[in-house]
């Protein structure tokens, strides 16, 4: 890391007594922090701590309530996210803003367009441009393919490139990584090395712990809006860390135990979708968590939605108990006794504008809670309550907004969306992804409760100690064949990066 | 400290209480403010009281309460993220149809002669199934071929007033029986009006229907994957807003003791605008029962407080699209300060 | 309180303001309401007035079949009620009600009479209607099947027969197709002189108005030009003004309970190259 | 080894290609295969050629082109995720006033009668500004206040009718210039249409206005954050619209040699059809001004389909509405097919 590893630079972005309330909740306190000239710093916290709203003030989307930035010495005034780029600050987000309808160069160069004389624009140098800054991320997407017909990792690959695109000063990346895969992610820290070498500040919000050691010059930790301290990365252990963030020692997961002889709760047969997956057969035992590993793009995801009924198979078929099962629909599923945590929470999971409340009882109330068509209020509330806390959803009051809540907390209500249906079968896609380190370990304490209590668990995550942490065996799958499946004792990494990239 | 929900309490009592002020309060306080507004402009120009007189309150609703049942379906539709062009020209079909069956034996060139003097539900029946049977069409066009509301309703819309016009040759059909002319005649309307609105409020709040429909208009693919049967579901909201159509044309017939074909042709834009006034959202997801019927009741205190100062038609307009737009915008003010006051 | 069918009509804005003028003339005070074509609007200007205990109510009718419950709900209040232009069904008016207008029933026969006459009988003709849910664009296209069953007519043959909506443009599109197919009427019989004017114009791009006659009825300044430069042959005068005047007068007679007849009957009247200098002027 | 999510090839060539394939190209199927099935048609009912006759051709479009200029500004209304309910009227509105300012000196009662016998630009221009005017106002309402663009748009829509209304009184006004009645015959209003359609498909596509204008539709808060004033933009983008609906005010009335405040109030709807009907997505984000033009020529083919079979006026909109469905569902199956088979 040389050079780099040395916090001293010189003072690029001073941020001093930002507050910010939503709604009279205090989500920043008087926070002061200090950016450097051709460093990276690093952002910590739990969910809702504040990060993404400072980072969001410091990119002028979002106005504090009392506070001031400086840069370079002088005070910026932020009005709008115009300024803000004009001035040398750009922003990777973490709920992406991207326009679904346009192409990737289209939403990479959105008001700097190259123009010719009659100000119309180039599309020819449009896509040139692209195709270039993309070679340098080591992304090879087509530069005219629509955005929302692309996975979400590629999505996140182009929230990037835009954010460098603007050559800024400033560069805030907010959980960058969260939906890429370990190769992405690798080609991401060459890169911001490479502008960290060239003096750009970059203000990096993650709750992968480990990528800081590899990355960081500085670390900030948030605590409930408020500025916990900042230090140098060398002087800290990752147990220090989670101390600072959290305010307390985590208890480390319970480790699987085999399970014998249970019987087979769900399993697939020679199962595909054509374009998608083909011929992949499994079993999962009640009592077990199968890791589903696999490169971005393999075809996990539309596995979990064919055994959900989202999607039809187009050959092979599925089991439950031993009996083979029609599952065409949701409902199908659930009345089966499947549940199932999509990947993106945006898209498939919130209820947005609907409260915490009615965001965790919808599925339940298509068996319970109901009497005649009326809802049983109260039943509902307790059930669902009980939940919030038993997962420790952070929420001022039930019945406020979902997408007021942070991106973990938002998770969490998902996942307890289906844990109010005491599913038999549950299906997590990337159950983890934006949860804080504290909630992780909560999430996996849950899982392997939910485990020992009788339920199989199909969980498909990008994070390699996720799978290997919680997975009593690890189904590996490749360009949307299985490549092998792994019991726990076999499943290292390496096997199971060799099995997933062959 | 990690604290969740259960544990925390409310940061503070005041603004959490504020916060609970049902969002309809905001419109709610415009339309008082606009019934204040003519009282006192009826004092100083027509020097009599514009509230006080039984008789106008009563018309003041009874003008309105087709446009609000009609908009009781309307804003079903809207929360699902929907839209129903259609209202107007089924009221107009129902009508027609519901007409032709209420004729009494007196009528000279009845649509059925051999079907005079019949039972007064058996009308009243016909014009409801018809109205969900549109309704029906609407709902299955848009669950099953996945084509935008607005076409499906507004293939329904021309297709439903031609066959309003068809029925019986663009002819009025007159003549209807009494029992018939009671459902309009009176406070009627305006007690089916506001039992509606009662009737699908709870269905809104307190059924697992209304909790569907509000998935459904959020998110609709998360509320599928959340184990909704999101087609059959809004099929049954369509149906329901083509029932009330259904209703709304019994209303009208039975008022003006004739079917026209001609008749409420634009209703659907009032109710969608009385829906929106009262906070509903064209993106759905969001709109409540107790808000459209405060937007039907403002327009129906504008018309008739048009009419009592005596402004002239050409005026009125002008002032009417003003005053929607500043109703709205009074209200939107009102909840954005409460948002960055607390 | 007057309650009008249609603002956006022109023979009935001809009447209402014949009715404004009169009002100044005679001092009264008076506030005239859009029912905007819809029955149930009517209604509620009609309930609206009542409650405002004005002197007296002038309707022009939406739906003419509709009346008995106006009539009823008006009388019983004890105000006095005109209706104008449009015919009510009532069998019989109460006292302190009554009708102002002319019978619809003419102005078609009027019309198709003489087009039958300048025709000699026979020819092949289209029919541009009004609204099909409008009365009046409902009678005048009866009126011309009653006159075409007539033995002196029975060489005509509606070969057509569509809506323009009282639209110029409308009707302007249709005669085009109508022509584009190949049909080539001796004569386009409009329901009112708009649609008539919008004949005259594709025919005229065309250059088929020689050997197309066209008629309308109302008899609008617009028409009488035309008529003038020799492309409408045939319309009909219906007396907009004596109709506003006549309704205002009734209904100062009945306020201050003078005798009234129920009906007061206002004329059509024909107008073609013949007489048209004596309306020229007359709006 | 571990690739990324680029790397991956394409899952294959051809699907690839299949995509490329203009959206539009499935509506533009429907469209040949109606003006066909009429040919077909026409041979066994009536023994003619539907398109075999240029003259029909351009009837075709030219009574179509009216609403085919307001559909141009409507689309980019919503691409952005708005509605403009306002068209009609204001068409209405900007018919009354240029035709006040092209009156000839012949004129009986001219409005203005000092004010005669102007140049033909005066009144063009006039019904431009007006119509603009009203566009800032719709876009500044939603600009300023975020009230939702349905309210803003129905507001003006009344006031804008009344404002047509009280102008004149009611009164008609004709006796237009002949320079002025010129613009409104031949194909001259089929040129201007087109001409339109093509300004704004290029503006669309190869200008930043256009981009700006897609990424409002597509993401606002995304746009937003991207540094597009959106505001701004949306005022630009709704004063295009009112331009156009003045333009199309000038057509109407220079056609009809008249001005006529009930002219044209439903076209609103007639327009947003078309923009839809050519894949427009009333959630913003999505549209091309080739489809809406072949929306608007399959609202053109339809209503000269029907008059050339000579349908029964009854039987029109009964059909009429039913073909506007099934053209759409056509195209959306065709799409959905296409999205399957990759
Ligand atoms: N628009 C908003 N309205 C109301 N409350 C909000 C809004 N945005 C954020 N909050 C609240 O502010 C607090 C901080 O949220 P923020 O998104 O900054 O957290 P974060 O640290 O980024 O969390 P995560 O790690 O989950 O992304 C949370 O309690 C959240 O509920
Ligand atoms: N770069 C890409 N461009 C276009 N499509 C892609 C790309 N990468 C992946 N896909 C699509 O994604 C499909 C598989 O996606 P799926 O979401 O099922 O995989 P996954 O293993 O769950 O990936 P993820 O880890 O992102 O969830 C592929 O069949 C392919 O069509
Ligand atoms: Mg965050
Ligand atoms: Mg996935």
């Amino acid at each position: 890391m040389g050079a780099a590893a040395d916090p001293v630079g010189p003072e690029l972005l001073e941020v001093s007594g930002v507050s910010k309330s939503f709604s009279g909740v205090a989500a920043l306190e008087d926070v002061t922090l200090r950016l450097r000239h051709g460093t990276v710093h690093a952002l910590l916290g739990e969910n809702g701590a504040g990060k993404s709203t400072l980072m969001r003030i410091v990119a002028g989307v979002c106005t504090p309530d009392a506070g001031e930035l400086r840069l370079e010495g002088r005070a910026l005034r932020l009005g709008s996210p115009g300024q803000a780029l004009a001035a040398g600050i750009a922003m990777i987000h973490q709920e992406l803003n991207l326009l679904p309808a346009m192409s990737v160069a289209e939403n990479i160069w959105i008001r700097r367009e190259p123009l010719n004389a009659l100000g119309l624009v180039r599309h020819r140098e449009l896509r040139r441009r692209t195709r270039a800054l993309l070679e340098r991320l080591g992304v090879d997407l087509d530069p005219q393919a629509e955005l929302g017909t692309l996975p979400l990792a590629a999505r996140q690959m182009v929230e990037i490139a835009r954010a460098l695109s603007y050559d800024s000063r400033v560069l805030i990346m907010d959980e960058p990584t969260s939906a890429l895969g370990e190769r992405d992610a690798e080609r991401l820290f060459a890169v911001i090395r490479d502008l960290r070498a060239r003096g750009v500040g970059i203000f990096y919000v993650t709750h992968r712990i480990d990528e800081l050691f590899a990355l960081a010059d500085e670390i900030s930790v948030l605590r409930d809006g408020r500025h916990v301290g900042t230090s140098c990365p060398r002087d800290l252990t990752r147990r220090d860390i989670i101390h600072m963030m959290v305010g307390r020692e985590l208890s480390s997961p319970p480790a699987a135990t085999p399970v014998q002889a249970a019987p087979v709760a769900l399993s697939a047969h020679g199962l595909s979708l054509e374009g998608w997956f083909c011929d992949v057969s499994f079993e999962l035992h009640a009592g077990e968590v199968l890791g589903v590993a696999g490169l971005v793009g393999s075809g996990r995801s539309k596995l979990a939605e064919t055994l959900f009924g989202i999607a039809r198979p187009t050959a092979g078929e599925i089991r439950i108990g031993g009996a083979a099962v029609r599952i065409d629909s949701p409902p199908a599923a659930i009345s089966r006794g499947i549940g199932f945590v999509t990947e993106d929470r945006r898209e498939t999971g919130c209820l947005p504008g609907l409260s915490v409340l009615e965001n965790l009882e919808i599925s339940a109330l298509a068996r319970d809670f109901v009497r005649l068509g009326f809802v049983h209020a109260g039943a509902a509330r307790r059930a669902c309550a009980g939940m919030a806390s038993a997962l420790r959803i952070k929420a001022p009051d039930l019945r406020e907004r979902i997408e007021t809540l942070s991106g973990g907390n938002q998770q969490k209500v998902l996942l307890g969306r289906w844990l109010l249906l005491n599913p038999q079968i549950l299906l997590l896609d990337e159950p983890t992804r934006g949860v804080d380190v504290g909630a992780k370990a909560e999430i996996h304490q849950l899982i392997a409760r939910l485990v020992s209590a009788g339920t199989a668990v199909l969980m498909i995550s990008s994070e390699m100690p996720e799978i290997l942490a919680l997975s009593h065996r690890v189904m590996v799958m490749h360009e949307g064949r299985v490549a092998g499946i792994l019991d726990r004792d076999l499943a290292t990494p390496a096997r199971i990066m060799d099995l997933a990239a062959r | 400290m990690h604290h969740s929900v259960a544990e925390r309490p409310a940061p503070s009592a005041a603004p959490a209480r504020l916060r609970r002020l049902p969002p309809e309060a905001g419109i709610a306080l415009v339309l008082i403010a606009l019934a204040l507004a003519f009282e006192l402009l009826g004092w100083i120009f027509v020097h009599q009281s514009f509230l006080a007189n039984a008789q106008r309150l009563v018309v003041m609703i009874l003008q309105v309460s087709v446009i609000g049942v009609i908009a009781v379906g309307v804003t079903q539709v809207i929360i699902t993220g929907g839209i129903d062009l259609s209202s107007g020209s089924v009221v107009a079909l129902t009508a027609m149809v519901a007409a032709s069956l209420a004729q009494s034996s007196e009528a000279v060139s009845a649509v059925y002669p051999a079907l005079t003097d019949l039972p007064v539900v058996i009308p009243v029946a016909a014009g409801l199934a018809v109205g969900a049977a549109a309704g029906l069409v609407n709902g299955s066009l848009i669950a099953a071929t996945g084509i935008p509301p607005f076409i499906a309703t507004l293939g329904v819309m021309a297709s439903a007033r031609g066959l309003a016009r068809w029925y019986t040759r663009g002819q009025p059909v007159s003549m209807l029986t009494d029992p018939y002319a009671a459902i309009g005649s009176g406070a009627v309307p305006v007690a089916i009006f506001l039992a509606t609105a009662l009737v699908f409020h709870v269905a809104l709040r307190y059924t697992r229907y209304g909790k569907f429909t509000y998935a459904i208009g959020a998110n609709r693919e998360a509320a599928r994957v959340a184990g909704i049967r999101v087609g059959r579901h809004l099929i049954v909201v369509y149906s329901i807003a083509g029932l009330l159509s259904g209703l709304a044309g019994v209303l009208t017939s039975a008022r003006a003791v004739s079917g026209q074909a001609g008749m409420r042709l634009m209703y659907e834009l009032d109710a969608i605008a009385a829906a929106v006034i009262g906070g509903a959202s064209l993106s759905g997801g969001v709109g409540r029962m107790t808000g459209t019927v405060i937007g039907t009741l403002i327009l129906g205190v504008v018309t008739s407080g048009f009419t009592f100062l005596r402004i002239d038609a050409y005026y009125q307009e002008i002032v009417k699209g003003a005053i929607i737009v500043a109703a709205v915008v009074a209200d939107q003010y009102r909840r954005r300060r409460r948002l960055t006051a607390t | 309180g007057v309650s009008m069918a249609l603002f956006d009509d022109n023979f009935l804005t001809a009447v209402r303001a014949s009715m404004k003028d009169r009002a100044q003339q005679l001092g009264v005070q008076i506030q005239f309401e859009d029912a905007e074509n819809d029955i149930g609007r009517q209604l509620n200007e009609i309930q609206n007035f009542i409650a405002q205990h004005v002197d007296a109510i002038i309707v022009n009718p939406v739906d003419t079949d509709a009346t008995p419950r106006m009539t009823r709900l008006v009388a019983s209040a004890g105000i006095a009620l005109v209706y104008v232009n449009r015919m009510p069904a009532d069998r019989e008016l109460p006292p302190r009600v009554s009708f102002v207008g002319s019978d619809e029933k003419q102005s078609g026969t009027l019309q198709m009479t003489e087009v039958c006459r300048l025709l000699g009988g026979k020819g092949d003709i289209v029919v541009l209607m009004g609204e099909l849910t409008n009365q009046s664009a409902r009678q005048r296209t009866r009126d011309i099947d009653d006159v075409i069953a007539r033995p002196a007519c029975r060489g005509i043959r509606v070969v057509d027969r569509q809506a323009a909506n009282w639209k110029r443009t409308a009707a302007a599109d249709l005669v085009t197709n109508w022509l584009s197919g190949g049909l080539r009427p001796a004569a386009v019989v409009a329901n009112d002189d708009e649609m008539a004017i919008g004949a005259i114009q594709a025919l005229r791009q065309a250059q088929l108005l020689g050997s197309t006659m066209v008629a309308g009825i109302d008899a609008t300044p617009d028409a009488l030009a035309e008529m003038k430069a020799g492309a409408l042959r045939v319309t009909v005068f219906q007396n907009a003004p004596a109709q506003g005047r006549g309704a205002l007068d009734t209904a100062v007679k009945l306020v201050r309970h003078e005798p009234v007849p129920s009906f007061v009957w206002v004329p059509f009247e024909l107008v073609t190259r013949d007489n048209l200098a004596s309306y020229l002027g007359r709006h």
